[in-house]
């Protein structure tokens, strides 16, 4: 089902493994991984469906000749974002053993010992088959539609207050660790870079790409838009008591709701 | 005669009835032009701040602070008071240090200092920039009375810098290279995937904000500015630009800033802002306090997909409407400041402005939004702001069927 | 294969060669958004402030500060920067204590506080304002080696506030009611005689001032603002407008602000400041510091006449013009921004701008000048201004035959 | 000649005599002071030469309904401008002598002992008869063409320290003193709200107050505008040694010049 991972046999495939490195990603990659009406619709978005086709630069490759080239390691140092398809995923692997260590050390304190959150941290687990729901639990587990978005924000920007300062063990751990609270991986796998993108998240075949705008229309009527008498106040804020006070020094509520 | 009568009040009366013709300010020296380098405020203009909502984020290092639109009299916001929004606290960026690496699909990568970006051709332009979250707390019902707090996620500046297209042109992009990820050197390293088509069009690398180098909370000293678009995509503080094939589904563009609907079905990419008005005077911070009378009904009105082509003020909470009156210049994917007469009766009422965009778009009210948007979909509140007028003047933010 | 290489180099190698990957802000929380709930300018811009001539006057409390032009990047003045002109110092104005008189020829004298000039109706408009000693120190030789202090005693802001015409219409004048003396509250009790004509077509009753209240340096809190017209006339801290038949002239309409010509006869009255323009990069501050290659110049322009039609732009001291582009927004008695591709050889050259107003006045050279105003009139010294580049890069300030 | 006090009889052709009151001032009590080309200059200039003839004001008189009407009271002690008619001079008279007094308690310390300036602080008396030469001297006695505006100045801006705090007895004697010293007055002469307006300034005659601008032609030419070899630099700021520092904290010049 849904949240279990995917089968191995996704990542046969395509002929160069997931995790692969290089100074590009490519659609051949995705089979399997990214829902094909995604894949169309984010191949159209980037040129506007085409609009680029006749694009012509107003000058040519390097025409100022300002600043230098980067090295390859500059080049690979920096770029960190790791997209669906695994691509710049880094050697390394982990579990969710030896991620729970690493979680209740550093993560535990904001997100809970479970991944529940606290004290309006985010909470990492949960709310799965809840989305379409009046009360739907946005969580990793429930809403992400990609594994290697976890992998890569848990490595550009965690633990808060140190961001981008895990090893990729570390992360993958962490990766391994948070899928598994969240029943999307079994507490035997091992995350590396060809597992990883192969992760079916819950959530994948949920999102609509493509913008549907407009899907809210008004008319700029001007006289009798509407009847006197259907207008009803449903909700007046002076009563709610939600407002910080408004004049004098930034009001920090500590004595309020 | 004459010459006496006013004589003789004058030296009769050195200080005539309240108030004096002289202020204590009058008598005296004021301050020196050594005094304030760089000038602020005036102290009477204290309450004058950013604010933020303090049970809306777990911390202060990843939230939102609020445009006082309340007190912004024209279209462009002051960069003392201009909202902020990151998620890992402001970083303190060393101009020197600074280093912006261009690489991916680009067929030469390039490694710049903040002082070789200056060099290349650079363009200055006035655009809003609004967060999709501004009104957020607004989409279940009436929430915060305030406009600084359910409106004030947006800033109008003049940016300065080079357009993104420029620097594209420069590094040479193949035929697939698609999407552009621009990335902060914040501890967020913020990020977020760009079609090629928009990064070739109107977006600026901007150094330069409202007369001097962009503010620490907006980028310094290097930010990109993405005309029209999502705040979150105007990424500050930037370290790269990736260039790709496909986009990469950042955590910004998945966990955040995408819309979860009714169905339990969410949209990704929802770049665009919509058209969008607010009345900024009287508003719940700015009442009548004059009692019946002539007021002028003040606001702003913006579209995130070209110019505001209309705005229609209503006095009766939608039933009838008239057209205000919009300042020049009317600029593309900038706020555009509307004014109309009101000769208030002291009776209660309910105000609305309703912006039409030059694409043909009119604002919508909020029951038109639930419809497709369902109830909390965090993002895009652009719908129609009601304020109630009492018969005390005061002003509250409220939500009509 | 690839994976392994792009993965060694990045595990091998953390901290890949300079620059590295992560600066310390990347890895590390910066400031929360209640730190500054009114911002200010990154640290490492201290060097951008207002700065003055010391030897120009006899206090600093009866002089100037300028406006760093060479760090504006577009045409909007930070507030914080916006140069001051003033004569006894600047007052500290309380809001509520404030009023504003309208007496003299009037058939209704009023008497406003602040709130009420809010109440009616307004205008916000984008204009700069320049004082007629901009460029004194220039008249008789190239003597000051700055931009900021030649040219800086200007600054363009966006001005929200009531139309002078508005509360004269509500006051009603009568057909002799030829001049408006508008006076200033504080000590030098500030005077100019202003011609019904101009009071009637754009002047503003200005509070706001970019995005806020008026600062205190221009007028906290109510200024008039007369579109292209001298600086001094834009009276601030204002406390009254007096309706008059004839003007006043005052110390400021004679001692000062006057321009002795070399014949010993002066003229009085000329408020409109004329065409001007001048190359913001490269200037004496901001020298070419990276070589032979490509640079971009740089400017603004102006005119107290209309709009700016175009800027000339001469790379050989005035034997050849190129025409620069200018930005949008182009607007009346408003800075425009120009630039110009400029492949710099490494060799000494003179650059030069050279504004046409859409009256068709084509900005003069100093000699040209000096012809009909004499060597050292004080004012109106609107000359193009000629910047030498030597091969070091280095920019002076020059006068050329 | 120019530096002697007007006649008398200058006074005596309006009916209501200088130093009037009321809401206006009036061509009429300018006869005998203003030179005639510059009040019909000055009529002229208000009105943009009759461009307002048909001005029709967009509401009528208070139409919005804002504010209060001043008091008498309050618009005579707002009041404190004096045009070259002597409107609004108040009542009181002063001398040289009583001035001196004065001066030299509230004003020497400032514009020197005899008027000639101090410290850069501007200078009250001499240069009569240098305007047309190349090294004028602009004072009170050489350049101001009404002695109004020296007693309107005073009134509202001196003492420096304490702007507008000056009873008008004082105010006359300051004036009266000041132009004594110029050799404009006699030091018998009263100043008053009749005399002051009367007094013949010796520069008077040479201002022109219309803008007969534009005076300085330019041409927007593009090529070969002038010869490359007739650029001469004259003058370059580099060597003049009068700019402060214009990096880090703002330069007050105290070490250098
Ligand atoms: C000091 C508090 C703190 C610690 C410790 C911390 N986090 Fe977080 N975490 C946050 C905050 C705050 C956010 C939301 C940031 C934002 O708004 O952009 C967050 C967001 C996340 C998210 C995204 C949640 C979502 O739904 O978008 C993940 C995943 C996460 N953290 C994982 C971790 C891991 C793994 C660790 C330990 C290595 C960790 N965090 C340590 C505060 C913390
Ligand atoms: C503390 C210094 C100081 C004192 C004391 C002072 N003044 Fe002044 N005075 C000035 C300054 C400074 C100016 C120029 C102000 C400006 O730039 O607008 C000035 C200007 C003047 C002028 C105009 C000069 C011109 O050419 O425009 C007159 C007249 C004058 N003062 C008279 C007086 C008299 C009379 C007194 C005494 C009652 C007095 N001053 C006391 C500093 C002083
Ligand atoms: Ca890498
Ligand atoms: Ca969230
Ligand atoms: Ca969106
Ligand atoms: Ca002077
Ligand atoms: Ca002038
Ligand atoms: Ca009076
Ligand atoms: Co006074
Ligand atoms: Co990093």
């Amino acid at each position: 089902g849904d949240t279990s991972s995917a089968p191995a046999s996704d990542a046969a495939t395509s002929s160069v493994p997931p995790g692969h490195a290089g100074d590009h990603n490519s659609v051949k990659y995705y089979k399997g991984i990214v829902p094909a009406k995604d894949l169309k619709v984010w191949r159209e978005e980037g040129t506007g469906n085409g609009k680029l086709a006749h694009y012509k630069p107003a000058t040519k490759v390097d025409y100022y000749k300002i600043g230098t080239t980067p090295t390859p390691a500059q080049i690979a140092g920096w770029t960190i974002a790791v997209p669906p398809s695994g691509e710049n995923l880094p050697a390394g692997s982990g579990t969710a053993a030896k991620g729970e260590a690493i979680y209740s050390t550093n993560c535990a304190m904001c997100h809970g010992g479970f991944g529940e959150g606290k004290n309006n941290y985010p909470q990492l687990v949960g709310g799965i088959g809840s989305l379409g729901t009046p009360s739907p639990e946005k969580t990793v587990g429930s809403y992400w539609p990609y594994a290697t978005t976890v992998w890569d924000y848990i490595n550009r920007a965690m633990p808060f207050y140190a961001p981008h300062t895990l090893k990729p063990d570390e992360v993958y751990s962490l990766t391994a660790y948070i899928l598994n609270m969240n029943g999307i991986t079994k507490s035997s796998w091992v995350a590396d870079a060809k597992s990883v993108p192969l992760v079916k998240m819950p959530n994948r075949n949920s999102f609509n790409w493509k913008d549907p705008r407009p899907v809210t229309h008004n008319s700029a009527c001007m006289k009798n838009c509407v009847s006197p008498s259907s207008i009803k106040i449903t909700s007046n804020a002076a009563t709610m008591n939600l407002t910080p006070r408004l004049t004098g020094p930034v009001d920090h509520m500590k004595n309020g709701k | 005669g004459a010459t006496m009568i006013a004589a003789s009040a004058r030296a009769a009366s050195p200080a005539p009835t309240a108030p004096p013709a002289d202020n204590s300010w009058s008598n005296s020296l004021g301050a020196p032009v050594d005094a304030r380098p760089y000038g602020q405020p005036s102290k009477y203009e204290s309450s004058v701040v950013r604010r933020y909502i303090p049970w809306l984020s777990p911390t202060r290092l990843a939230d939102a602070s609020f445009t006082p639109l309340q007190d912004q009299p024209g279209i462009i916001t002051s960069n003392g008071l201009f909202f902020e929004r990151y998620h890992s606290g402001v970083p303190t960026v060393d101009p020197k240090e600074f280093r912006l690496m261009v690489s991916g699909r680009v067929k030469k990568p390039l490694l710049l200092t903040l002082d070789q970006i200056m060099r290349y051709p650079s363009v200055s332009r006035i655009h809003f920039i609004e967060c999709p979250a501004n009104g957020a707390t607004e989409w279940p019902a009436a929430q915060l009375n305030s406009l600084q707090l359910t409106h004030g996620m947006i800033g109008c500046a003049e940016w300065t810098g080079v357009l993104l297209k420029t620097i594209l042109d420069e590094a040479g992009i193949h035929p697939d290279s698609r999407w552009v990820l621009p990335t902060g050197s914040d501890g967020a390293h913020m990020d977020r995937s760009l079609p090629m088509v928009k990064c070739l069009d109107d977006c600026i690398l901007a150094w330069g904000q409202n007369g001097e180098a962009l503010r620490p909370e907006q980028g310094y000293p290097l930010r990109l500015v993405v005309p029209g678009w999502q705040g979150n995509v105007n990424v500050k503080w930037l370290r790269q630009l990736q260039v790709g094939r496909e986009p990469w589904i950042t955590r910004e563009e998945t966990s955040e800033y995408s819309e979860l609907l009714g169905d339990g079905k969410s949209l990704g990419f929802t770049w665009v802002m919509d058209a969008k008005s607010v009345i900024t005077f009287p508003c719940p911070e700015k009442p009548l306090t004059q009692g019946p009378g002539f007021y002028e009904i003040r606001g702003l009105a913006w579209s995130g997909r070209g110019k505001v082509k209309y705005v229609d003020v209503s006095l009766d909470g939608g039933v009838n409407f008239q057209r205000a009156k919009l300042d020049n210049p009317i600029l593309d994917k900038c706020m555009t400041r509307f004014t109309l007469p009101y000769w208030w009766d002291g009776k209660p009422a309910l105000i609305q402005s309703r912006v039409t965009d030059d694409t043909g778009y009119v604002q919508p009210t909020i029951v038109q939004k639930h419809k497709f948007w369902g109830h909390d979909p965090v993002y895009e509140n652009n719908s129609i702001q009601t304020w109630q007028i009492l018969a005390s003047g005061e002003v509250n933010n409220v939500q009509l069927s």
